[in-house]
């Protein structure tokens, strides 16, 4: 039935910065995970549950090239995300999905990709990043700008770590002034600033961003600036949903509900938004 | 000249010298016989201003809604006794500053309109008084006394038929003056100590829960009543509970503006002769 | 000549649908509220309500329904999800608006993903109205293109005959043809009339209204804010609407079982579009009355084809604040353009 | 009602006087009644109406509330606080229909474990005459089918 | 999620024998969320910690239930233990199955259904339970000291001797209390003043030591180590810094027959007066109900009098003043039982029924007769004195059930001192029992009956009457079974002992508790008797139960010690169970703030950037509250919660039962 969701299995719990943790998550039954197997893409997002709780929505931060269980990361805030948060391997909890639509990959192949994330938005990011790495050949240069208010904001420091070793990536990081520890060597700055800083070529380039709308406000400005037009940005909005397929009424913004026709749209398809009520 | 007319006028006046930034009044409503909540920014709105014995709500509701007063503006608004009993309540629970308001009161007797002299809540101590002996709308007394003569089973069958109606609207909440919470209980959810469901023992504890809270806060203007979609009588339990803090603790909600809250105040001599 | 229902057949009708397996759901006036439910005989009907107080979508989308009852274990989680009874029912005296809004909901219930407990209810059951010998000054269907006789949503419509003495009745669907073949015995031929149908004034322009609306100049109108100052944010006009259809889910229970449940929720309700960040996409009661009208009478139509309300004017008669849908496209029809 | 019905009897108490008569009920080995189930809070203050509804959601067939003689309160004054909220929100619950006999109040001191025995006691005996509070409880095992018209 | 280790403690028999600890362990070890469960014969014995630590570390336990006794017994215990084992103390929780469950069932199963239940509930409350961290509080190093008779004025000497200073509140005008009005004092028949009145002068010159005389507390705020304390310095009309003591105005007032106070109304006063010649500090008060200044607004005299410019000061007004304190010892002491309540014995009604207060008068050499015992009728020597002991005492139809515990010993003393002045009188005492226990007491009664010739007649006077000059006591002996009449010339009885009539509100005015009399609550009879149930507040003296001045000093000592203990640090550990706003939601009523019993809740204001009142909140002070939760239940938003006992802390324990 169609708010049933899937039991599964909390395989590991890794800790990605202060109250942010990440998840891997296991089917626990065959025809649940050949189910997602079929259905899978890039961008789309779940609702992940414990039940005497609720459900909690948040994107599968895994890419579609790995199916074989499924990554979630998430801020600690309310009695959901609380209790997932205490999960640890071997419990049980519940996933509906996937839901929602999906970052168009294949129309970026033979495309440079510039990545742009600020903080908890990452994991959709990371999500499309290594859906991409994970068939490299396709794309051409691959960007990636990452910020965060402080080093210890930073999720995923070890997949940074592995993308900054890598020769096909350019991975560009910064934390917000005020952010920095002693040994910090990357940038300080926000990310617009450093955005276009970094000047990336609109040429050819497809542009994925992610980030608090305050960011995403003043990084749409300098990627205008840097020649790139709102139909090439894609990005992901996160409303409050509760259904997760289009019934009830939470995430409907204008004549879009964000949890059917979204998550992902392209710049210019959220400018045409109302953004009074985004 | 009216009343109507008079408090027009003066309404128009207040507006016009800047005194105050909003008059809260009445206005046509879409019927002949409803009058609407009216918000005169402009000496010309005022001018649309009704007031008749159709004006029966307590509009003191729109002081504490939506940050009105935080900016220190001072605002007029029309009401009744029972409004004024609230707005003894709220600036005792300080929620409204009394500087801040200009009362146009009213009554409504015989089905006519009698103005109230005085134009700040500390003209009106008499209304404050007069709690004390005022006797409850016959009506809901007597129904109250039918259900107090039932067997308890009996009265929990009354109730459980009449909130197994209720589908948890809020509209007995928003309409209520005294529920000025920035968080309900009901949206607590770390614990759900109320259910949100709408089934008859989530609607038990939701209407058991509001009456607990407005316990010797009711000023019995019967908002929570009229606004109730699915007629439940709330007002029934709301006039228990004020009879029931006026009988053991002589306490009159709304009496004056300074009382002390009677659940944040005690005194070593209340009764108990429940108490094991 | 048209077949008719006489009165007094009404409750051999019942009978005979109960007898083919039928529960019987019609409008009752019980503890002070209308509604509908599960009536035995015709004296338990109160027909000549203009319109009940609670919607039929009541039983159709409930304000609380239970999704999946779970059993908390040491290592394991026991969870079997409910589904609605599954019982033919027939809703005896449905008023055209009530109906339509049925029809209104079902492609957004059905849109993809369909929603399961509202189409088997759906499926099992048939929707008799009636037309509306009566209405009053709130009724505005014929603003939103509807009519006191409208059959939309129908299966079976009944029209009430000019003597009193019962309806005319027609199915309209194959549901409702199937029906009436159950009881064809206690019908008959007749050329009595069919009362007038009332007149229900237009009281807006309801293309203008969309035109207006559809002008994203206008989304951020100061017209929002006036409009609704008086808006108290209860969730009444919504959970009293035939179309209305937020919902959220919500876990209830102790600490071993419990069950998670669809419950009706509101946009009204500053807490429906609440991040747990804190952060509210629409934190006045302007932008969730803004909401309302606008998913009503543009996204909807976008989306689906056709406005979300079926003109009842049940948000007005029973607003506490005397607001409701006629005067904000009232309003707006007299907007200067 | 049957012979072997055994209420469910929760309790709760202030933890200076009557968990600590309690307490000594135990060590004098003063044998009671076993349908009572303790919950410990501070002080009677911070007995809030909410845990009576839960508790008897959650199946009791009567609730005892307990705490420090008046007066005697360590926190100087919080079981005077609480014997208002009692007196209010027993004649809320009377009003509901919701028997008085099954929501007790007493005061139990540190001292009087006999007496925090012989309430347990009497409790159980009084609801064992009273019987199950199936009203309430049914509103619970509704939830399941209610709506499913 | 959590991992919960359960530990369930068999002690010894005690659970084990009533509670099926096997089954405990299954069902509790099949909870969600239960990492580990096991049963120990003694989980309070060293192995039995030493299990439980290594439990935590081995499985990272987050938290940690010991089925056991009652917190009250062992949850210091085991909060240790958890620290120990690097594991938040204050994630432990002790369900208490043995004073609660094994030791009050006899029903084995029920028992154990029972003790499965309780544990249960506790594991879900511990499940969330916070990481708490101790209050820290500093502690202002002065005590309080109420009430200046021996047992306070011992308590301040102690303290004082320890280099910590003192304010030693008396609401007379001298201090001394009780035992200033005593002749001699038992067992030793020294002279009461003579002991007292080096004490009295010790302390108002000891540096450390502030004498506060007719001064009353008037009111006590916060908290141990921080307590505001508010005193009234009553108005003396004399300047207590210009005054010599000389006692011209005594000698001048011409009010002269005020019935005294501390003579028991057996001597006079004037309305200018110290209460006796002896009194610390030597400076006398006008009383103002007597004055004929007051009364007519003339006279002045003793203003005329004194040599001192502006010392005595008829516009002098009360005065208040504000200490930081940080422990405070109560010593309020007693008073006698009002002898009206005495119709049968003739209170009131004959001059010569006297209490043994102004017996201890008569006898005193600084007394209205000069330590003659004489009648207070006819100033004629008595020749026969009956004694009545238990006026009042052990008799509940009186209110007073207890005994009152000196009367056995000073009556006894009274007989003596009546021998020693009068060779030829007799005493016959009427007695329940002789309680004569203490160092040297029984040799002492046995020294009045033996040497000093006090006749004891075991039973209670039932009538008393005049007759031809003499009082003619009725009485049956009960060991002979005879009624007796006497016939005597005085008759003294031995009142019972009660508290202060103020007592009560002394006692909520404190902060303290108090039985049923009104004496003083002390936090446990047997091993906290100084102490009360409120942090930083502690008892000595007759204020706790009767007492005589041995046991005071003893007990003012030992109250002495506690503060000096107190004070031997410079800041305080508190429990952390305080209460939190939340601000966010908090609608600003403010009913919170008039409900805290300790007002430790304030009003904040909370601006926006540009400092622009937004709202205003509550706000707890943790040094001052005192997590009663009073507060919580009243908040209507649920804006205000108690760690270590929070709304999701309570709701999972009554969801789980």
């Amino acid at each position: 039935m169609i708010y049933t969701p899937f039991p599964m299995r909390v395989v590991s719990k890794r800790a990605e910065a202060p109250g942010v943790n990440t998840l891997k998550l296991e089917f626990v039954r065959q025809e649940d995970h050949e189910f997602f197997k079929a259905n899978y893409q890039t961008g789309m997002f779940g609702l992940y549950g414990i039940y005497g709780e609720g459900e909690s929505t948040f994107c599968v931060a895994s890419p579609e090239t790995r199916k074989d269980y499924i990554e979630c990361t998430f801020r600690q805030s309310g009695r959901v995300t609380s209790t997932l948060a205490n999960a640890d391997a071997g419990d049980i909890v519940t996933f509906r999905g996937p839901y929602g639509n999906r970052f168009p990959i294949e129309q970026f192949e033979g495309k440079n990709l510039l990545f742009i994330a600020g903080g908890i938005a990452l994991p959709p990011t990371r999500s499309v990043i290594w859906s991409c790495l994970d068939q490299r050949e396709k794309y051409k240069d691959v960007t990636i700008v990452y910020g965060a208010r402080t080093v210890a904001d930073l999720v995923y420091k070890h997949e940074l770590e592995e993308w900054k070793q890598r020769d096909d990536v350019n991975l560009v990081l910064t934390v917000d002034p005020g952010g920095e520890t002693p040994d910090w060597t990357d940038h300080v700055g926000f990310v617009p600033t450093v955005l276009e800083q970094a000047a990336p070529s609109p040429e050819n380039t497809i542009a994925v961003l992610c980030g608090p709308p305050i960011m995403i406000k003043f990084t749409l400005i300098a990627l205008e600036k840097l020649g790139f037009t709102a139909e090439n940005v894609y990005t992901t909005l996160e409303n409050r949903m509760k259904c997760g397929v289009g019934k009830c009424g939470r995430c409907n913004v204008g004549s879009v509900y964000i949890c059917k026709e979204g998550p992902v749209f392209t710049a210019a398809e959220v400018q045409a938004m109302p953004q009074a009520d985004l | 000249m009216g009343i109507q007319e008079q408090y027009r006028s003066e309404a128009a006046a207040l507006l016009s010298s800047g005194e105050v930034k909003l008059v809260i009044g009445f206005g046509p409503g879409s019927t002949a016989d409803r009058r609407r909540p009216l918000f005169a920014r402009t000496p010309e709105e005022a001018e649309k201003l009704v007031l008749d014995p159709a004006c029966i709500s307590n509009l003191t509701t729109y002081l504490v809604a939506g940050g009105l007063l935080s900016d220190g503006k001072k605002v007029a608004i029309f009401l009744k006794p029972d409004g004024i009993r609230s707005l003894n309540i709220l600036v005792s629970e300080c929620q409204v500053k009394p500087e801040q308001v200009v009362i146009f009161g009213y009554a409504i007797e015989n089905n006519e309109i009698r103005p109230l002299s005085g134009r700040s809540i500390g003209d009106f101590a008499e209304i404050g008084s007069k709690i004390r002996t005022a006797t409850p709308p016959p009506a809901v007394q007597k129904e109250a006394e039918r259900l107090e003569a039932m067997s308890p089973a009996e009265r929990f069958e009354f109730w459980k038929e009449q909130f197994s109606k209720c589908i948890k609207c809020y509209a007995c909440r928003q309409a209520c003056p005294m529920c000025y919470c920035r968080r309900c209980i009901v949206d607590v959810n770390q614990p759900q100590w109320v259910s949100t469901s709408s089934h008859t023992l989530g609607n038990f504890e939701w209407n058991l829960v509001r009456a607990f809270h407005l316990a010797g806060r009711c000023a019995a203007c019967g908002a929570c009543d009229r606004a109730c979609p699915v007629n439940i009588p709330l007002r029934l339990i709301n006039y228990r509970m004020g009879k029931e803090v006026k009988e053991a603790f002589d306490y009159h909600a709304g009496e004056s503006s300074d009382q002390k809250p009677v659940l944040a105040s005690f005194s070593q001599d209340d009764p108990e002769t429940f108490i094991l | 000549m048209t077949r008719i229902l006489p009165k007094n057949k009404l409750d051999d009708c019942i009978a005979a649908w109960q007898k083919a397996g039928y529960s019987v759901l019609a409008p009752v006036q019980r503890h002070d509220m209308s509604s509908f439910d599960e009536v035995q005989k015709a004296s338990d009907m109160a027909l000549d309500l203009i319109l009940t107080e609670r919607t039929i979508k009541d039983h159709f989308f409930p304000q609380t329904e239970p999704l999946i009852k779970y059993k908390i274990s040491k290592h394991d989680i026991d969870s079997e999800t409910m589904t609605p009874p599954d019982k033919k029912r027939i809703f005896f005296g449905v008023r055209p608006c009530d109906a339509s809004g049925l029809a209104i909901d079902d492609p957004l219930f059905g849109w993809d993903y369909k929603d399961d407990y509202w189409f088997r209810r759906r499926n099992n059951s048939v929707i008799v109205t009636i037309a509306c010998a009566e209405a009053d000054d709130f009724c505005m269907c014929t603003s939103v293109k509807l009519s006191p006789d409208s059959t939309k949503g129908a299966d079976v419509m009944l029209r009430p005959l000019a003597s009193g003495n019962g309806w005319q009745i027609e199915a309209v669907s194959e549901r409702g043809t199937a029906l009436l073949d159950t009881v064809s015995p206690l019908l008959q031929e007749s050329s009595d009339q069919a009362a007038p149908v009332p007149q229900v004034a237009e009281k807006f322009d309801v293309e203008k209204v969309m035109e207006w609306l559809a002008d994203p100049a206008n989304f951020e109108s100061q017209f929002w804010k006036d409009i609704s100052m008086r808006c108290i944010g209860c969730g009444s006009c919504t959970f009293l609407c035939p179309t209305c259809h937020c919902f959220d889910i919500q876990d209830e229970g102790d600490t071993y079982q419990g069950i998670r449940r669809k419950n009706w929720d509101s946009c009204s309700f500053a807490l429906f579009t609440m991040h747990t960040s804190g952060h509210n996409p629409r934190n006045a009661q302007s932008t969730r009355w803004r909401q309302r009208i606008m998913h009503k009478f543009n996204y909807y139509q976008g989306k689906f084809g056709v406005n979300s309300c079926s003109g009842c004017g049940r948000c007005t008669r029973q607003c506490p604040v005397d607001m409701g849908i006629t005067e904000t496209l009232q309003a707006i029809t007299n907007l200067p353009r | 009602m049957s012979e072997s019905f055994e209420p469910k009897i929760v309790a709760f108490v202030c933890t200076y006087c009557t968990y600590a008569g309690a307490d000594l009920a135990g060590t004098s080995r003063l044998k009671y009644a076993p349908n009572v189930r303790i919950v410990r809070l501070p002080c009677t203050g911070r007995i809030s109406p909410m845990f009576i509804l839960k508790a008897l959601q959650k199946g009791a067939d009567s609730v005892l509330v307990s705490g420090c003689h008046p007066g005697d309160c360590h926190f100087a004054a919080g079981n005077y606080h609480a014997r208002r909220r009692w007196t209010v929100f027993r004649a809320l619950l009377a009003f509901t229909g919701i028997p008085e006999e099954r929501i007790r109040f007493s005061w139990v001191s540190a001292a009087e474990g006999a007496k925090f025995a012989d309430l347990i006691n009497e409790i159980t005996e009084d609801t064992k005459k009273l019987g199950p509070f199936t009203q309430y409880q049914e509103l619970q095992k509704v939830i399941e089918t209610q709506s499913s018209y | 999620m959590a991992k919960i280790g359960v530990f369930v403690c068999h002690c010894g028999e005690n659970i084990a024998s009533m509670v099926d600890t096997a089954t405990l362990v299954r069902k509790i070890s099949e909870h969600p969320g239960v990492e580990v469960c096991t049963e120990y014969k003694y989980f309070c014995s060293d192995p039995g910690q030493e299990t439980v630590k290594r439990a935590i570390r081995e499985n990272n336990l987050t938290g940690v239930v010991v089925a056991a006794c009652s917190p009250r017994m062992h949850e210091t215990t085991f909060r240790k233990a958890c620290a120990e084992a690097g594991l938040n103390p204050y994630m432990l929780e002790m369900a208490n199955i043995r004073e609660h469950c094994s030791w009050v069932h006899s029903d084995k199963e029920k028992a154990t259904e029972k003790a499965i239940e309780i544990t249960r509930s506790l594991v879900e409350k511990v499940k969330r339970n916070n990481d708490l961290k101790p209050i820290s509080v500093p502690v202002t190093r002065r005590a309080l000291v109420i009430g200046g008779g021996i047992a306070g004025i011992q308590a301040a000497l102690d303290i004082a001797g320890a280099g910590r200073e003192v304010i030693l509140v008396e609401r007379e005008p001298s201090i001394g209390g009780h035992m200033s009005q005593l002749s001699e004092t038992f067992p030793t028949l020294d002279c009461s003043q003579c002991i007292l009145t080096p004490r009295m002068v010790e302390a108002i010159q000891h540096p450390n030591i502030k004498v506060l005389t007719y001064s009353e507390v008037e009111s006590v705020d916060g908290y141990i180590g921080n307590f505001k304390v508010k005193i009234r310095k009553k108005a003396r009309y004399v300047d207590i810094n210009k005054c010599t003591g000389c006692g011209d105005c005594i000698q001048k007032c011409p009010v002269k027959k005020i019935p005294s106070e501390f003579e028991c109304g057996l001597g006079n006063r004037t309305a200018i007066y110290t209460p006796f010649a002896q009194a610390v500090p030597n400076v006398p008060v006008i009383d103002t109900t007597r004055c004929t200044y007051f009364k007519n607004g003339k006279c002045k005299i003793c203003q005329k009098t004194c040599q001192i410019e502006n010392c005595i000061d008829f516009e002098m007004q009360d005065t208040f003043e504000e200490y930081e304190i940080g422990a405070i010892v109560v010593a309020t002491g007693f008073q006698i039982q009002d002898t009206s309540l005495y119709g049968e014995y003739g209170y009131g009604k004959y001059k010569d029924v006297i209490t043994g207060l102004s017996f201890e008068r008569l006898a005193s050499a600084s007394g209205p007769t000069s330590g003659k015992i004489l009648r207070p009728s006819d100033g004629k020597e008595p020749e026969t004195i009956v004694f009545i002991q238990c006026a009042g005492s052990r008799d509940p139809s009186k209110g007073v059930k207890y005994c009152s515990k000196i009367c056995c010993m000073y009556t006894a003393k009274h007989a003596m001192l009546f021998a020693h002045k009068n060779h030829h009188g007799r005493s016959q005492i009427f007695y329940m029992d002789i309680r004569a226990a203490g160092k040297g007491y029984d040799e002492f009664t046995r020294r009045a009956i033996e040497e000093d010739g006090a006749e004891y007649l075991r039973g209670r006077v039932s009538k008393l009457y005049e007759e031809n000059g003499k009082l003619i006591v009725r009485g049956v002996d009960s060991l002979l079974g005879k009624p007796v009449e006497v016939a005597a010339d005085m008759v003294v009885l031995a009142t019972a002992i009660v508290p202060q009539p103020d007592a009560k509100e002394t006692a909520k005015k404190i902060g303290i508790g108090y039985d049923e009399y009104g004496f003083y609550n002390e936090a446990h009879l047997k091993l906290r008797p100084v102490e009360t149930a409120t942090a930083g507040i502690y008892l000595c003296g007759a204020c706790q139960s009767p007492k005589d001045i041995p046991d005071s000093v003893a007990q003012a000592s030992a109250a002495a010690a506690k503060v000096i203990g107190l004070f031997s640090r410079e800041q305080l550990e508190r429990e952390p169970v305080v209460a939190g706003v939340n601000d966010a939601t908090c609608a600003g009523c403010q009913g919170c703030i008039m409900a805290c019993p300790y007002n430790a809740i304030d009003v904040r204001d909370i601006n926006d950037r540009n400092g622009n009142l937004i709202k205003q909140v509550a706000d707890v002070n943790p040094g001052l509250c005192q997590g009663c939760g009073t507060c919580v239940t009243f908040c209507r938003s649920n804006s205000i919660d108690l760690a270590g006992f929070t709304e999701k802390q309570i709701f999972a324990e009554v969801m789980a039962l």
